[in-house]
């Protein structure tokens, strides 16, 4: 049960997100944008960072990274696919999640913890916790305001403020089956009580969960 | 406007230009007076400082790599190493905030991949005017959003740094930016162009007209109205590119595929060709028309003072060679092989089809000039030592407490560090908003305490004394996150050297330094000088900065928070008796127009017992806080905001504002610790005010305050 | 041939770049600013093919990667 | 009245934005494209005031805000 972390040129939360599922028993390995399958995974997480430099819009180049074919036919198989921050990003530009991320409203960067509540228990990233839980992970984007035009997207985890002017107070966005999840807030920074928080074990077991055969 | 000869224009004096055409023999060609120029600048030559910076403290059995090379290397056991440096782009960041402090960043980034360590940290140390001027809050604006812009994409988080206001930085911003890294030790590589077949290959940005002659220019000459025509030397930053080189020069040395390598900063291929030759002792041949550029038609000189950023020199053995070019390829970042190393000590430069430059590779470094300034103690310097401290007997304490909270020097500074990434990595255990930082080293018992400490004020009314307690501070500050002091970086910002007074300035804060780096017994592995810091002929503050990096060997497994107060502990004061002396605080920056006095100067054998104990105590104390700007009221107020009680001070008037040095309050419960005879029990922490000797203000008050001191400035 | 294309945010999408440059705008006094919107302009250099190839071209180059159609519209000029 | 502000980049500053979209484009097989800047467009509506008034103005925030003189220079045109 192997998790695949993808890396892109900019890529920078891959090491964290590997070392986080270790420590709860997962097992995770890079893999580099350019491979074209990933046969041999069970699930895929693209981590946060800087893909291409942010170039364009954030997102935009890597969703056409040779391996996002392997991850669109990942998703379509109802195989568990999360992004984290640029990877929710890179998620919404290759249409496997709905709407998109912009500035957020203050035009600037955030980076501190921020409180969320789980709103919906049904997918990859939210099935060990409890609807209505509530959770402190950190945040750490510029675009991390998601905008939902269709107005149809299915939100799973909400800020308690509104840190940042997403739609609907959105910290994390799955699609109709739940099994592509993007998530804003880094889970990944908060698994060791010495960092300050581990309230983001609850997604990643979740994410574990979700990799037993049913 | 007169005739000028070009080596003036490329900011060359006539002397140092006959020693050139003594060395070669001849009247120089135009590349190599252009190389020449900017190796010899005061940024790069540090000619008039070099005499100085021989007084500092190098030596310990754990320095690995001490001044001279890109960065400072310590041992901290167990096959790890870390390198730290420091480095300074004030006057860039003054043309340009955002773009200046971007690059700055960028730079010092590379001075530490280029040891063979992965960059874990970075640090800001960040001095404007005040910010009722709005060019002043464009500035901050503009130099932070430029350290989050590159700092953040780069991937390597700021996890701290200091601030500081004064009207002497309008005119000449300060920008220093610190990095760590880490590496097992076989990973360490050095500056060296290796042996003669070794070939030169150009890793990263294609290389454009940026930045010509600013180092000679920008760095090293001062501002003044004029400053407008410098604009040209501009760089952009590109964080993406910096990324991959990262990774693609940390898989080189994974692999073991370089010999050395040579990181391109101020003065491009003209250093980056003579320094690894020189220190190697070696010759080379290099072509320039191999060098991949981003604009057509650039000229011999300019390919050799191009400052272009993102670039790197690694030197490969000639087998290795494909290997290199592949992984640079994987990473999708350009390369070129432009040079090999030669025999007997020449460089020679070809660009199309002819000879540019014909030298001795070791004489642009070796030969530089260096200068032995008068130094002079300025006579101005009495009369401001002879002035009475402020008197506080007028002043009810919790209102000074409350408008020293509103100091935005003193205050949060989440506006700045929360637009920094500071948790990548998941290093940071005790991140910024306390004293100093402390990151884990993972896969290790071990945690670096890592500080960075500045102090104009103190500096200009006493430069020695000054100097001395910023080691003092930073010491402190690693020792209560549990780190034991080991090394220190410095950063010397300075006005123009040219004058007596600041190069007294500058001695006596080195002398200052060095003294409290022997007390302590760590050495100085490393730093920079930023001279010219000055703006119409008025000079800054003094402004050295410290870096200092701890170990902590075991790191607490819990660490003494600013937050871990509650209710019924008791507060604590370690250290001296306070003297009453109020000179350089901030309470006399509050009340009286000019500083004045001379400030306390530090007890070295006592401060090395405190910090001992403070390191010991971090094991177990839930609070730990050294005591610094705005004294021990305001220290108490930051740890009561922090835990979200109150405390209730009851301590003779001269402690309450008293910020002299190597002090610092503990609070636990009553019996829980055994402290030594010289602490004082100061306060009991409880309820929701801050009370200091019966005059009282709201907890909540002060926390508003305390969080808007700079926001409220920067809307 | 050189090429512009404009890329337009959609009316009816948030655009907090143009709100804080209206809001700043304001605070230095220029009051009578009622509407600022901030777009992208490509300048792209192509060569090679008929006006209409490259449109075409360029077209699809903005469907694919210069514009994302949920936020954006897109302006192709080509400059004589 | 409807104002529209192009800030361009000099041309001597380096544009990493556009060097890594050109790479993207190549990428995907447009590989006649040659060169690719990428500048930012203002639309102002602004009220008052005659057109030179109003160009004055416009210029004025230029200088103030829209564009930073050390890297970009701008173009301001009414829109009729
Ligand atoms: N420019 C800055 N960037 C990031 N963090 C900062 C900055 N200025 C201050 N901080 C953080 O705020 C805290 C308080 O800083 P300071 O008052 O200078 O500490 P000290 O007096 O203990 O040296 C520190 O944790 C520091 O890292
Ligand atoms: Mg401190």
């Amino acid at each position: 049960m192997t998790t695949a972390v993808v890396v892109f040129p900019g890529t920078n939360c891959e090491h964290d997100v590997v070392t986080a599922m270790t420590d709860l028993g997962g097992s995770a390995r890079l893999v580099w944008h350019r491979k074209t399958d990933l046969d041999s995974y069970d699930s895929v997480v693209l981590p946060g960072g800087f893909a291409h430099g942010d170039a364009l819009r954030t997102g935009a180049i890597a969703r056409f990274s040779p391996i996002m074919e392997a991850v669109s036919r990942f998703a379509d198989q109802g195989k568990p696919v999360v992004g984290i921050c640029n990877g929710f990003q890179i998620l919404c530009e290759a249409g496997l999640l709905p709407g998109a991320l912009i500035a957020n409203r203050d035009l600037s960067f955030i980076c501190r913890y921020v409180d969320v509540e789980v709103t919906d228990t049904g997918t990859v990233l939210t099935n060990a916790a409890a609807t209505g839980q509530r959770l402190r992970i950190p945040l750490n984007s510029y675009e991390g305001n998601w905008v939902d035009p269709t107005g149809e997207g299915r939100v799973v985890v909400k800020y308690t403020d509104d840190p940042n002017g997403s739609s609907e107070r959105a910290a994390a966005v799955a699609n109709d089956a739940g099994n592509v999840v993007g998530i804003m807030p880094h889970p990944e920074r908060a698994t060791d009580p010495l960092l300050g928080s581990t309230d983001g074990r609850a997604f990643l077991r979740s994410f574990l969960n979700s990799l037993v055969p049913a | 406007m007169t005739e000028q000869p070009v080596h003036r224009l490329l900011g060359m004096t006539d002397g140092e230009y006959e020693s050139v055409v003594g060395i070669l023999d001849r009247p120089p060609m135009p590349a190599e007076l252009a190389m020449y120029s900017v190796m010899w600048s005061e940024h790069c030559s540090y000619k008039s400082s070099r005499k100085h910076l021989g007084r500092f403290p190098t030596e310990a059995p754990w320095v690995v790599v001490g001044p001279g090379e890109n960065a400072g290397v310590v041992d901290l056991g167990d096959g790890w190493l870390a390198a730290l440096r420091i480095e300074s782009h004030n006057h860039p960041s003054f043309v340009e905030p955002y773009q200046g402090a971007a690059t700055g960043v960028g730079g010092i980034l590379r001075d530490v991949f280029t040891m063979g360590a992965r960059p874990i940290a970075l640090w800001d140390q960040i001095r404007f005017g005040p910010l009722d001027n709005p060019k002043n809050r464009y500035l901050l604006n503009g130099v932070v959003g430029g350290i989050a812009g590159y700092g953040n994409a780069v991937g390597v988080p700021t996890v701290g740094g200091e601030i500081e206001f004064d009207p002497g930085y309008t005119g000449n911003p300060l920008v220093n930016v610190m990095c760590l890294g880490i590496l097992k030790r076989e990973q360490l590589v050095l500056g060296t162009a290796g042996t003669p077949g070794t070939m030169a290959v150009l890793l990263g940005k294609a290389t454009g007209r940026d930045g010509i002659g600013g180092a000679s220019v920008l760095a090293s000459a001062s501002f003044d109205e004029e400053s407008g025509a410098k604009r040209p030397s501009v760089q952009v930053g590109d964080p993406f590119e910096e990324k991959k080189l990262i990774e693609a020069c940390l898989e080189l040395y994974e692999k073991g595929l370089v010999v050395g390598v040579q990181d391109l900063g101020a003065a491009g291929l003209s250093c980056a060709t003579s320094e690894p030759a020189g220190r190697a002792g070696v010759g080379m041949e290099v072509d320039l028309d191999r060098v991949h550029t981003r604009e057509s038609g650039m000229t011999a000189p300019e390919l050799l003072m191009s400052e272009s950023q993102e670039r790197m020199m690694a030197f490969v053995a000639p087998e290795r060679v494909d290997e290199v070019l592949a992984i640079a390829d994987r990473w999708e970042i350009d390369s070129a092989v432009v040079g090999e190393v030669k025999a007997g000590g020449t460089l020679r430069i070809s660009h199309q089809g002819d000879l540019v430059a014909e030298l001795p590779a070791a004489t642009l470094a070796d030969n530089a000039p260096l200068y032995d300034r008068p130094a002079q103690r300025p006579d101005w310097l009495d009369e401001i030592q002879a002035r009475p401290g402020p008197d506080l007997s007028s002043h009810d304490p919790a209102d000074l407490l409350a408008k020293l909270l509103d100091d935005p020097a003193i205050g949060s500074s989440a506006w700045i560090y929360e637009q920094y990434d500071h948790m990548l990595f998941l290093n940071t255990v005790v991140g910024p908003g306390s004293d100093g930082s402390l990151l884990r080293v993972k896969g290790t018992d071990k945690g670096l305490g890592v500080s960075t400490d500045g102090n104009g004020r103190l500096c200009y009314l006493e430069p020695r004394i000054g100097g001395a307690r910023l080691v003092y501070e930073a010491a402190l500050n690693v020792a209560v996150a549990g780190a034991r002091p080991m090394a220190v970086v410095d950063n010397l910002n300075f006005g123009n050297p040219e004058k007596p007074e600041v190069m007294w300035q500058f001695k006596e804060s080195v002398e200052g330094i060095s003294e409290a780096c022997e007390a302590l017994g760590i050495p100085v592995v490393g730093g920079n000088v930023s001279f010219y810091n000055e703006t119409d002929g008025v000079d800054i503050n003094p402004t050295p900065v410290v870096g200092l990096l701890g170990l902590a060997d075991p790191m607490p497994q819990d660490p003494p928070r600013l937050s871990g107060a509650a209710d019924g502990m008791e507060l604590w004061l370690v250290g001296p008796a306070a003297s009453g002396n109020l000179a350089g605080t901030a309470a006399q920056r509050l009340i009286d127009e000019r500083p004045g006095g001379i400030p306390t100067g530090p007890d070295p054998e006592m401060a090395g017992d405190i910090i001992r104990l403070a390191a010991d105590l971090a094991h177990f104390a839930p609070v730990l806080h050294d005591i610094s700007d705005g004294g021990l009221a305001v220290a108490a107020a930051e740890i009561a905001i922090a835990s979200g009680i109150g405390v209730v001070l009851d301590l003779p008037a001269e402690e309450i504002f008293s910020e002299d040095p190597h002090r610092f309050l503990v609070a636990f419960h009553h019996g829980s610790i055994d402290l030594p005879a010289y602490a004082r029990k100061v306060g009991v922490c409880g309820g929701d005010q801050i009370v200091i000797n019966g005059s009282s203000l709201r907890l909540d008050t002060a926390a508003t305050t305390y969080r808007e001191a700079l926001p409220r400035r920067m809307r | 041939m050189k090429i512009r294309v404009e890329v337009t945010r959609r009316p009816e999408i948030a655009d907090p770049q143009g709100t804080t440059i209206k809001r700043a705008l304001h605070d230095l006094g220029h009051t009578d600013v009622t509407e600022v919107r901030v777009n992208k302009v490509f300048h792209l250099e192509v060569e090679g093919g008929s006006d209409t190839e490259i449109r075409d071209k360029v077209e699809e180059m903005c469907r694919q990667l210069l514009a994302n159609p949920v936020l954006e519209d897109f302006e192709i000029e080509l400059v004589p």
